[in-house]
This record gives C-alpha cells, structure tokens and sequence, in this order.
C-alpha cells in the first residue's frame, strides 16, 4: 500500500491528506482564527510519533511543524489568516525551502539571495533538496538579504521564474531542486534578518523528527520482535537464541531512553523553555537510538530486511532520512559539546528546563 | 506525561536539597565528592541526623518512621541525596531487612528490631549469595536443621557487604531440602554476627578496599523466634526485597555529580596548553554522557509515575543497565583526564599526584561491580527480553 | 610472522597492478569508483578479459585454467582487484560450481562446462536459500523425485543474486526425504533456467535496486547426467563450496577504495567553511576505521598464511565479520559526508546533488546485507565460539 | 604468588630478574659488546608478550626496552658499556624518568630543567611517576636545556639531591615521585636535543607494550573462556548462554585484530619503516582491545571478577596501566587523525611500512 503510494508522485496520498486536515489534524497548532485547532506540541507530538508508527508518507512534520510553523511565528496576520487556513483546510500545502547544497544545517541562507526593487522583492539561486518541493502549493524561503542576515519569504508556486524538479527520496517521501531566477517574493511577517527564527524552527523541526522517530523505533522493535517470536531456524523460532534476545533487549533500552527525551523536549516546548539546546538534546539520542534500532531490526530479521518488499527495512530509511534532514547526532552532539563548560549539571526537571 | 516538576514537588525538591547541603556535616559530604568511601562512622553519623529527621526510612510503613510519600517524592530524595554526596542509609537496613519485617515479621519482631534498625542501632548485612550461586540465588545450599527450639544453620556466604561492619545478619537457608522446586524449602533466618560458629573472611577488592566478605557457619544455633515470616516461604521474601533493591540503582545524581567533577578535572587537566574540557574529544564524550543521563533521569521518572504499590515497573531494568553503564563511563573518563598520572593508584606523602587522579583507576575498576551485583546487566536483559517484550 | 612482502612479491603485485589499472576499461573500473553497480555486460566484459590472461581462475586447478599460486599471491591477486574497482570474475562461476565441478563433477561434466563457466559463456546462479531455510540451510524443502532418466525438481529457493541474468543454476534438492539427518539425503543438481517449469521473480531491494530473485520450481525435469558428484551426498559439495565462499571476504581492498573515496569527498565537502577532513570527529572517524582496516589486512595475511590445502582457516569468520562491519561502517560514514543530500537518492535531472551523495544512502542500506548472506555474523560468531575457542 | 610478590616492595622479585639476565632476556637488544645478545625487536616482543600473558611485575619493557633502549641509541660507547653490560647482567636496574605532573605523553620535559656549570650538568625539578624509580639504579633523565629543548641526562641512584619516594601502582608495578635538587647529572652520549629520540624511544616503548598487553589480553580471554566452561549457574555452565559465548567471539576477534597490528609494528621497527607512526597504530588498536577485553573478561566472571583474590581482574588492571603509561587510544586516534589527509590509502605491506 504504502509502497504503490511512493511510488508515484507526489509520494503520499492526497486523499489522506484531505482526511488528515478534515480530523483537524493539518491546523492542530495554528489559532483557531486562521483554520487551526489552538492545540499544543503535545498534540503535535502524538500525532508525529503516529506517523513515525505507521510510517505515513504524508508530509505533515515538513508541512504543517516547519513551513506552518514559521508562518505561524512569523507572518503577518494576513499571511497567518490565509496560508494557515488553506494549510488546515488541506487545500494547500506549503513546505520551507531552507536547505542548499553545500549547507550543512546552518539557520542561515547564501545560495538564494533576495532583491528588493522599489516595494516588492525578488529571490535568485537554488534550493535543494526542498522537501515535496515540486508538490508544494506555496513555499517558504529563507534568502540571504541585500544587507546581510538571512530573512524569509513567501513565494507562490505558479510564480514566474520558478523551476522545479522533484524526485522520490530514500524513504519514498519526495525532494525537488528549486531554482529562483528574479522570482517574486513576498517577505514573511515584517521581513529584516529571521535567522533566529529559522534556528527555532529548526529545533521544533528536531524535536518533531525527535517523535516521528520515535513511532518509527517503536514499530521496527515491535516488528522485530514478533519476528523473533515467530521465525523458525533450525526448528526453532528465533527466540530461543539468547543472543538474539538481548540485542532486542538493547534495541528496547535505545527505544525508551529515546522516548523519554523526546517526550521532555516537546514538554519543554510547551512550557518555554530553551527549545534550541532541547531540540539538539532530542536529535542526538533520537540519532543514536535510530541508528542502533534500524540497523539491529535489519540484521535480526535477515536477508528479507533489506527487501523493499518487506515493511523493517522502510522503517530503516526513514530513520536513516530524518537522521539526516535537520541535523546528525554529530551534529548535535558538537553543539552540546561545545557549551558543556558552562554548566556543571542539567537539570531536566527544573524551570526553565536548560 | 509528567516531566517537570510542579511547584510544589520544587519547593520539596529545595526543601532536601537545603537539609542535605546543611544538615550532612560536610567532612562527610566531601569525602564521596572526592570519590573516597564513608567509613562505618560516617555511615553511622549520617543515618542517624537523617533518622531524626525523619529521612532515614521515608518509604518504611508511616507508624514505623515512613513519610506516606509518591513515588516521585522519594525519588527526588533519593537524587537530591546522591547529588549531595550524603551516605545513603544503609540499603541492607531500610531498603532490605527493614521493609521485609515490616512485611513479614511478628509483631514481636517488628517492635523488636525496626527502630534500631532505621536508626543504624544495629548494622545488618546480607546473607544470600553463595560461592556456587551468584545471579542463581536458588540454587543456595546453605541448610537450617531444626533441634528442638533452634535452626542449626551450616553453610558458606559470600559478596556480603559490609558485613564486617555487621552486628546482624539476615540470611537466607535450605529447611525443606526435599522440596521438589528448589525455590521451595527456603527460610529466612536472623542472627548476630557473633553468634558462635559463624567466621568471616574479608575478600580484598581489585582496588586494595575490603567491602565484600566471605561468612561462614558451622553449627550455628539459631532461635526459632528469628525465622522471619513463614518457615519455608523465605523466596517470598527474597523476592520482595530484591524488588526493592533494584529500586534507585540508576543512580542518577551520584553519576551528575561525578560527571560535574569529571568536568572541573577536564578543565584544570591541559594538554598543549589547552583544557582538556575545551578538546573537542573530550567535550563530545562529556556531552554524550550527560545526555544519556538526562534521558535516564527522564526515564527514572516515567518508571516511578507508572510504579504501582511499591511493585518494581519492569522498566526498571533499563534504569539498572544503562546506570550502571554510565556511572562506569564517568569512571571511564576520569581516569582517562587522569591519564598518566591514574597509575600512581596508592601514592603515599611525597608523591605530588592529586588526590583525584589516585583514586581514579581504583574506582574505575572497583566500579565493573555495579553491572554485576543487584542482578547482573546480563539478568537485566533477561527481564527486558523475557518479561517485557515477551521473548 | 610474514607481515612484510618479499621483493618478488612486491613484484607481482606490481604486476596486478598494471594489469588491472590497464587491461580493465577505465568505464567499467569508474564505475565501482563511483559507487555504481557494474552491468552484466560488464562482468562478462571483464572476466573475458581477466581469463584471456589467465586471470579468471586463478585458484583453479591447472588445467582448467588455475596458476598454481600460493595463498599469499591470490590474496594480493583479489586485493588489488578491489582496489583497481575491477568487478570480479563472478563469484558462482568460479569460487561456487567451478571449484565443485572441478573437485566432484564426472569427467564430462568437467568438459562440458568448466572452460565456458571460467570465460563466462555460461553465468551460473545459486539456489541454494529457501524461505523458510535462510542460515539453516539444511532444513531446505525443495525436492527432486526420480523418474525414469531424469529428476523431477518441485520447489521454491530464493536470494537467488543475478539469477536474472543467469543461464543455469546449481542448486541442491532434497533427494531422499527418508535420510535420517536433513543434511544427508541431499543433492546437488545443475540446469538451464529456460527449463520448462522454471520461473523467476526479481526481489526489490531497499535500494530500489533488483540483485536477488525468488526462483521457482514447477515439475521441472532434469536429466540424471546433470546431477554433480554422488546422489544424496549434496551436502559435501554444498560444504565445499561454502567454505569457498567466505575465501576474500575481508574485502579490504574495497573498503579501502571506498574509504579513500570518503577522504576526498569529506575533503571536498565542507561546514563552516572547514572541509570535514580537518573536522576532529570525521578525521578521528576515518583514522579508526582505517586503522581496524590494517589490522583486518594483516589478519587476512596471517589467515592465508595458516590455511592448509584450501582448507579456510577458523580464523576467517574473524575476516568476514571484522570486513563486513568495516564495509558498513565506510557506508555510513560516506552517507553523513553527504549529510542532508543524502536522502535525494532517486534525484534526475534538474537537480544538483552530486552522483556520490544520491547513491550513498542506498548503497548504506544495501550494505546491511553483507553481516547478513554468506553465513550471517550471527553465524560467524557461533563458529567462532563454538570451533575456535570450544564454548 | 604474585600477590605476595606485589605487595612488598620492589614490586618484583629480584631472584627471577637474575634469572631473566642468566637466561640473557635482559640484554636481549644490546650488542655482545655491551653484554648483550644482539637480538632484534621480534625477539623483544615475544619476550614482552610472554611477559603480559604470565602478567609478571619484572619491569622488562621499562627496564629494558625504555631505559635500556635509550641508553643504547643515544649512549656514548662508554655509556653503553657500563650502563647495558650493568643491566643485561641483572646488577642494575635503569629507568626513564620522563613523565611530569601535568605532561601527557609528549616526548619533551618542562618541569626537571638543566643547569649547566663548566663541564658539570645539574638538574633541578620533579619527574612522576617514574617506573619502579625508587628501586631505580640508575635514571635517564629527560630535563628542558637552557637554550631550548629537551636533553637526556644519566643520574645515579646515589646522586646528591635526589629524593624518591616511591609506591605502589594500580597493576602492583611500583612508581615514585622523583626530585632533583641541583642533582648532578651527565648528558646522555652527546648531549643536546633529544626530542626525536625520545619520540622514537615511546614509540617502540607503545610497541613494546603492545606486545605485552596481547599477551594479557591472551590469558585474560582464555580464563574466561576456561570460566565459561565449568562455571555452573542455574544448574547449567555458563556456555549454554549463547549471549555470553558471543561475547567471549567479539573479544577474540579484538585479540586477533590487535596481535596482527602489535606483530606489524614489530616488523616495522625491525626493518626500519616509521617507528612513530607503527606505535600510535598499535596503541590504538591495543588500547581499543584492552579495555574491551579487560572489562568483558570481568563481566564474564562476575563478581569474582572485582577481586584481587583472582587473577583475571589483574589483567585487567595491568592492561587500564599500560593503556594510560605512554598514550592511550584517544591520544594515538588523534595523532593518526592529524594526517589521514595527507595519502589515500594505508598500505601495510609496502616498504618502508607506513
């Protein structure tokens, strides 16, 4: 099923997606003014660790968490009203083209640069890879300013001077290169430098993938096991090799720790606190945790794990993608380790939650 | 999803926090910051400031000393404690003997024995394991014979820690030797430790420290009244406190505070002029650790939310492997930042190596045990993969 | 302790060198440069080549083709193959059913197909796994009936590689279904895969890429002549082969050419404006596997050295499970190089993302495979506990 | 019987390092002329790893191969007359007293400096911890030159100012804390700087100890295994439990991969290739090895394990030593790092043995 869908574009179902937005799901953090549900990150949360859990292709972290969430913190109230309620409505779907080659998950922009000209803006250079970047209805551009700094910008999919070319990634989910060539922009919110914004963005992007990943962990040991349980070697089911047992214990250990983390920096999230260094905290287990899992759920189940026909192995994909979309547990890892001298202990369950 | 503290449970939090950081003397309090272990005195002094307190057995029933607390309570207790670097009360007398008798002892047994033991009056020890059963606790073959009004106990302990501290030892022995499953036929007896026939042999550490002992006992006279609870259903009992010891083993605040020490050593240890804390290596390793351990704590609170009347969360398994793995990678790092300086382990006057850097691989080694005792990691995995995920 | 080669040695792997740098098409050579799967024109390209030299079977017996090399020189012979990215002479033709036909076949047997299967006129393919039958290969279930001159083959086998581009597989078949053990009552059978009754269904992989195949079997008849060594004994020849099998699976000098790769592209891509090649993390990432790589080599070397007649030394499922986690390591490293290019795997035209970074990620998962076919590391760890140190 | 031997001083018994200079082990390395045997590296290792694998505290590799090897590369004739013909005789005991408090594994000296007055060399300063330096006949002294750089210097056990004060070490081996105060010393063959022969000297010191801690970790994985095999828990022996045999497989593998590179670098000393570069690859991988090797061995025993009752916890102590006296795992990983830019590829075999 999930295998036909990704196989043609736009790599999820549309139908889906209109009955996501019809549950309310599509505008669960947006005020109810513009569309949404007014709900918080925990909601957002269960619903991204759902679809890490069944593996959706439908791009509701990259829609709704990033590009939503930048619109929603910094459009103005006219671009909050009418992009935040097509969003909710399902009607159409934004995505935030951030990412360019040479980029490595930096809040800041250089290959696309923005012009003004008298009272309207245009955007030049490429972005790549822009998640459903070919399927998007609108798109949410970061550009580096004529000033310095890096500010964000609205731009139409039917603009004049846009290319796009999209294409089906690891995970089945889809990317496109997208070239501006003077394309017209509209800035997001009051426009001027939105590096911080982008850099919060980013975080609550982690912190999403964070939970997404931890449904995606969740269903690969589930898998796993009930495949140890089930599969006989040498007339007995797997499960009667010791050996095998504790790898899976391992995998659950990896799972739980993961979960935990993730779970905190949503909470965090919620109650204001530094989201930045809780969305690196979150990416880093969730990195190391995903990369033991994935690989363990494959190695357990054998040569079907790495067939595109069986379900495991898709699990590990995904994992492997959203390992690496926003940020790697190196990544993360450099970021912490470079601030471990300021403090000599964390306290999680202290306000402000550090 | 209850992963920050409300206002109340910080006020609770400040509350231990401000009694350990003021009420513990701090000669005490230095000698774990310094990774030194606190001598019988300390242990002593430490119990009973507690006791007068009233934190010395807060889990204990309410009308034998407890606090009637949640579970979250106590484990910010615990935490806050271990941070501090205060001398937990004894675990052999409120997390082991004490709850047992409280559950299982006579009346008589109860008024006889729980106060002096929350108050540390008297030094009990464990008496389970044995040379040729380790994570096989039934396979012990200590026997109790009944004459007349006495067990006559005969048999070999050992890993008893402490016990030469001990005034009292509570022991678990063979009474049914026909009882078809060999968890059956258990008892559990106690007696002092200078009760004749019964010897101990101190059995000296990889780190030169003496904490575990051999005990033996031949000929043992044990008065029928010291069978605690029903003769022949001692595992009940062994079960019931081994749930309890299993309780707190992540250890999540005496790890924070080595790891904040690891921190401070990594900052004043150079190389090439620069802090070792500012090594790109060194930072990573430190920031992965602290990151598990903030996972762990996060864990340690999802167990004890979801913890049911005292009953071990299965989960708990994950805080007893993956706390003992950090606190050896903290000692790991330590002596890694001590370097070249580790080997001088039992330096005397004249030598200019820090204290710190003495004791290191001391501990690193002497710290192996924390993935064996209290059921080994390899038990843990058992538990995970057999009880959880149902392999 | 021969961890140095002689200068004759040294010779000879100049030798190679040359020949594989020069006589093997740049084209063809570039492309396992460049992480791409060789076609089929380009194995049987390159093994035409190779045994026009006399540099296809090497390992053969002399007069069918083999040089009478000492273990020493096929090593350094299949090392520098993989370093040139030379594809290698297909592994069923010459270290499965050639060696099998040479070592068990009839006469006949070994006219008529061992020439054509060393200069690939013929591609052979294996079936041997069956679904239910993955590393316990004994329990297989496909079966073959006598009747009358020929072999009535009835089942199912798969992971069968190439099998697509195949002309005849090899294939073992329960024979006797009374045997007393599995592994007796086995044959080993060859056929044409235009057999009537023989159907095959390519298997996607992960990658998107199609390189293994389920193979039915539907009354397929077979002549009696085209059964290999004696009937019922399969399981000799399926032993034999396998212990071929594990022979170069090190694979050091591939992971070497894959991790000189990852050197120039961390070189080339850059964070903050440092090239990943200076970053501390990546370059200390690179110096540890590229230093397990040495020691893998030197343990290959000692291996060939120790191994008597062909025999596989026990020590090899050190190679093989040391060189498959090397393998994936580089994999993975090479996939967070690419970093957030990595998931633009099926990128076409129009897009911008380096041929490298597209294939990185489905080559990291394809390369799950190799701890998982040729006897898994599961196995690998069972022959190693089990042969080597007697657990 | 080690024990015993290790818990008064010197550490080691003198009568079996009589016996190791009649057998001719002490002066394995040196020329017959100098009361040697003119043997090579290859025989030095099989004397190091027959010394880790029966974990005797003789102080070979420190003796001999440090002290000794200094002495003989960088010694006047005279030097190495006296000092080697002393030494492979088993009359006196050198060491190299080269670490500071506060150096780490860097072949220069800061804290011990050198003064000199006429044709007369004093030096002043502390070195810790020196090897067995209070039992020590005679020390090679490595001390900062007033004109820059790092000198060797010979110092009596007898010299005037000099304290030592010496102790016990975590493996039973003995060091001191060694002070010199205007103690007079004589350069070490013709004086000047000696930084690259000291670099050289730790280099084939890593080697040696490389050697050795194969041969611990030999006996440290065959007790364990012998362990596996008769020790009975829930009735069974422990190699019922497929968990722990695949335990014991993964550390024979990190032997196997670590007696390859440790024989490697031998071979590499002995035919001249680069010493420097052959230590810190043998360093790495025994110190990856060690502790992998050294915990699991413990693990696998249990309790008895953290005793000193029982050898295998020795091993591991002896293994945590050698892993931290001349550069640990990290430290060699990071020097080798500094330079995987500079070539493509490692090629073991070639001349001259990169």
């Amino acid at each position: 099923m999930r295998r036909k869908v990704t196989k043609t574009d736009p790599g999820f179902d549309e139908k889906v997606w209109t009955q996501l937005a019809e549950m309310g799901l599509l505008g669960l953090p947006f005020a109810e003014e513009h569309g949404g549900a007014g709900a918080g990150p925990v909601e957002v949360a269960i619903v991204a660790e759902e679809i890490g859990r069944v593996l959706a292709p439908e791009p509701f972290v990259e829609a709704v968490v990033l590009a939503g969430g930048l619109i929603n913190r910094v459009g103005s109230d006219a671009q909050k009203s009418e992009l935040l309620t097509a969003l909710s409505e399902g009607s159409s779907i934004p995505t935030f083209a951030h990412t360019e080659i040479g980029s490595r998950w930096t809040p800041t922009a250089s290959a696309v640069t923005a012009t003004e000209a008298g009272d309207s803006w245009t955007l030049s250079g490429v972005k790549e890879p822009v998640p459903h970047g070919a399927r998007a209805d609108v798109l949410v551009v970061s550009a580096a300013l004529p000033g310095g700094g890096t500010g964000l910008f609205v731009v139409n999919g039917d603009a004049s001077g846009l290319t796009r070319s999209g294409y089906r990634n690891i995970d089945g989910t889809r990317s496109a290169n997208v070239r501006f060539d003077s394309t017209p922009a509209a800035p997001l919110g009051e426009g001027g430098d939105q590096t911080d914004a982008i850099e919060r963005a980013l975080a609550v992007g982690r912190i999403a993938y964070s939970n997404e990943a931890v449904g995606a962990m969740d269903t690969a040991l589930r898998t796993t096991v009930e495949y140890l349980k089930t599969r006989k070697q040498f007339g007995v089911t797997l499960n009667k090799f010791q050996a095998l047992n504790f790898r899976a214990a391992d995998m659950y250990m990896s799972l739980e720790l993961a979960r935990s983390i993730a779970l905190w920096a949503t909470v965090v999230e919620m109650t204001g606190g530094d989201v930045v260094s809780a969305g690196d905290r979150a990416r880093l287990l969730t990195s190391r945790a995903g990369r033991h899992i994935g690989k363990d759920a494959i190695q357990l189940h054998g040569g079907i794990g790495v067939t595109a026909e069986y379900k495991v192995g898709h699990y590990t994909a995904r994992l492997t993608a959203i390992d690496h979309l926003l940020g790697d547990g190196d990544f993360a890892a450099d970021r912490l380790a470079a601030k471990v001298g300021d403090y000599p202990t964390v306290d999680p369950l202290g306000a402000p939650y550090a | 999803m209850q992963l920050q503290l409300s206002p109340e449970m910080q006020a609770f939090r400040e509350e231990m926090r401000t009694f350990f950081t003021t009420q513990v003397p701090k000669e005490i309090r230095d000698k774990g910051a310094n990774r030194h272990h606190p001598t019988k005195d300390d242990f002593v002094t430490t119990q009973r400031i507690l006791n007068a307190a009233g934190l010395a057995v807060p889990h204990w029933p309410v009308e034998y000393g407890g606090r009637d607390w949640t579970p979250l309570q106590r484990h910010i207790y615990r935490e806050e404690m271990q941070l501090a670097h205060v001398p937990e009360p004894l675990a052999f007398n409120t997390s082991m003997i004490g709850p047992v008798l409280a559950q299982f002892g006579s009346q008589e047994q109860k008024d006889r024995f729980l106060a002096k033991t929350a108050n540390l009056d008297i030094w009990w020890c464990q008496g389970f394991s044995e040379p040729d059963a380790g994570s096989d606790l039934a396979g012990l073959r200590t026997v109790a014979v009944q004459d007349g009004d006495e067990w006559v106990v005969n048999g070999q302990k050992t890993w008893t820690t402490m016990g030469q501290h001990a005034d009292w030892i509570f022991c678990l022995a063979r009474t049914d030797p026909t009882a078809e499953k060999k968890q059956r036929g258990i008892s559990m007896l106690v007696f002092p430790m200078d009760t004749p026939g019964v010897t101990l042999r101190p059995i000296e550490l990889l780190d030169g420290g003496f904490e575990v002992n051999e005990v033996f006992f031949e000929d043992v006279r044990v008065p029928s009244e010291n069978l605690i609870g029903e003769v022949n259903k001692g595992w009940d009992q062994a079960k019931f406190l081994l749930g309890n010891e299993r309780v707190g083993i992540a250890r999540v605040g005496g790890t924070k505070g080595m790891l904040a020490l690891a921190k401070e050593l990594a900052r004043e240890t150079t190389y090439n002029g620069r802090p070792l804390l500012e090594d790109p290596r060194y930072a990573s390793r430190i920031a992965e650790i602290e990151n598990e351990l903030v996972a762990l704590e996060l864990t340690a609170l999802r167990v004890v939310a979801n913890s049911a009347d005292g009953k071990p969360h299965p989960a708990s398994s994950v805080l007893k492997l993956k706390g003992s793995v950090l606190q050896q990678e903290v000692t790991e790092l330590i002596v890694d930042i001590a370097g070249p300086l580790s080997v001088a382990s039992f330096a005397e006057e004249g030598s200019d190596v820090p204290d710190w850097a003495r004791v290191s691989a001391p501990e690193y080694l002497n710290y192996r045990k924390v993935s064996i005792y209290g059921g080994s990691n390899e038990v843990q995995r058992v538990i995970i993969s057999g009880t959880i995920l149902g392999l």
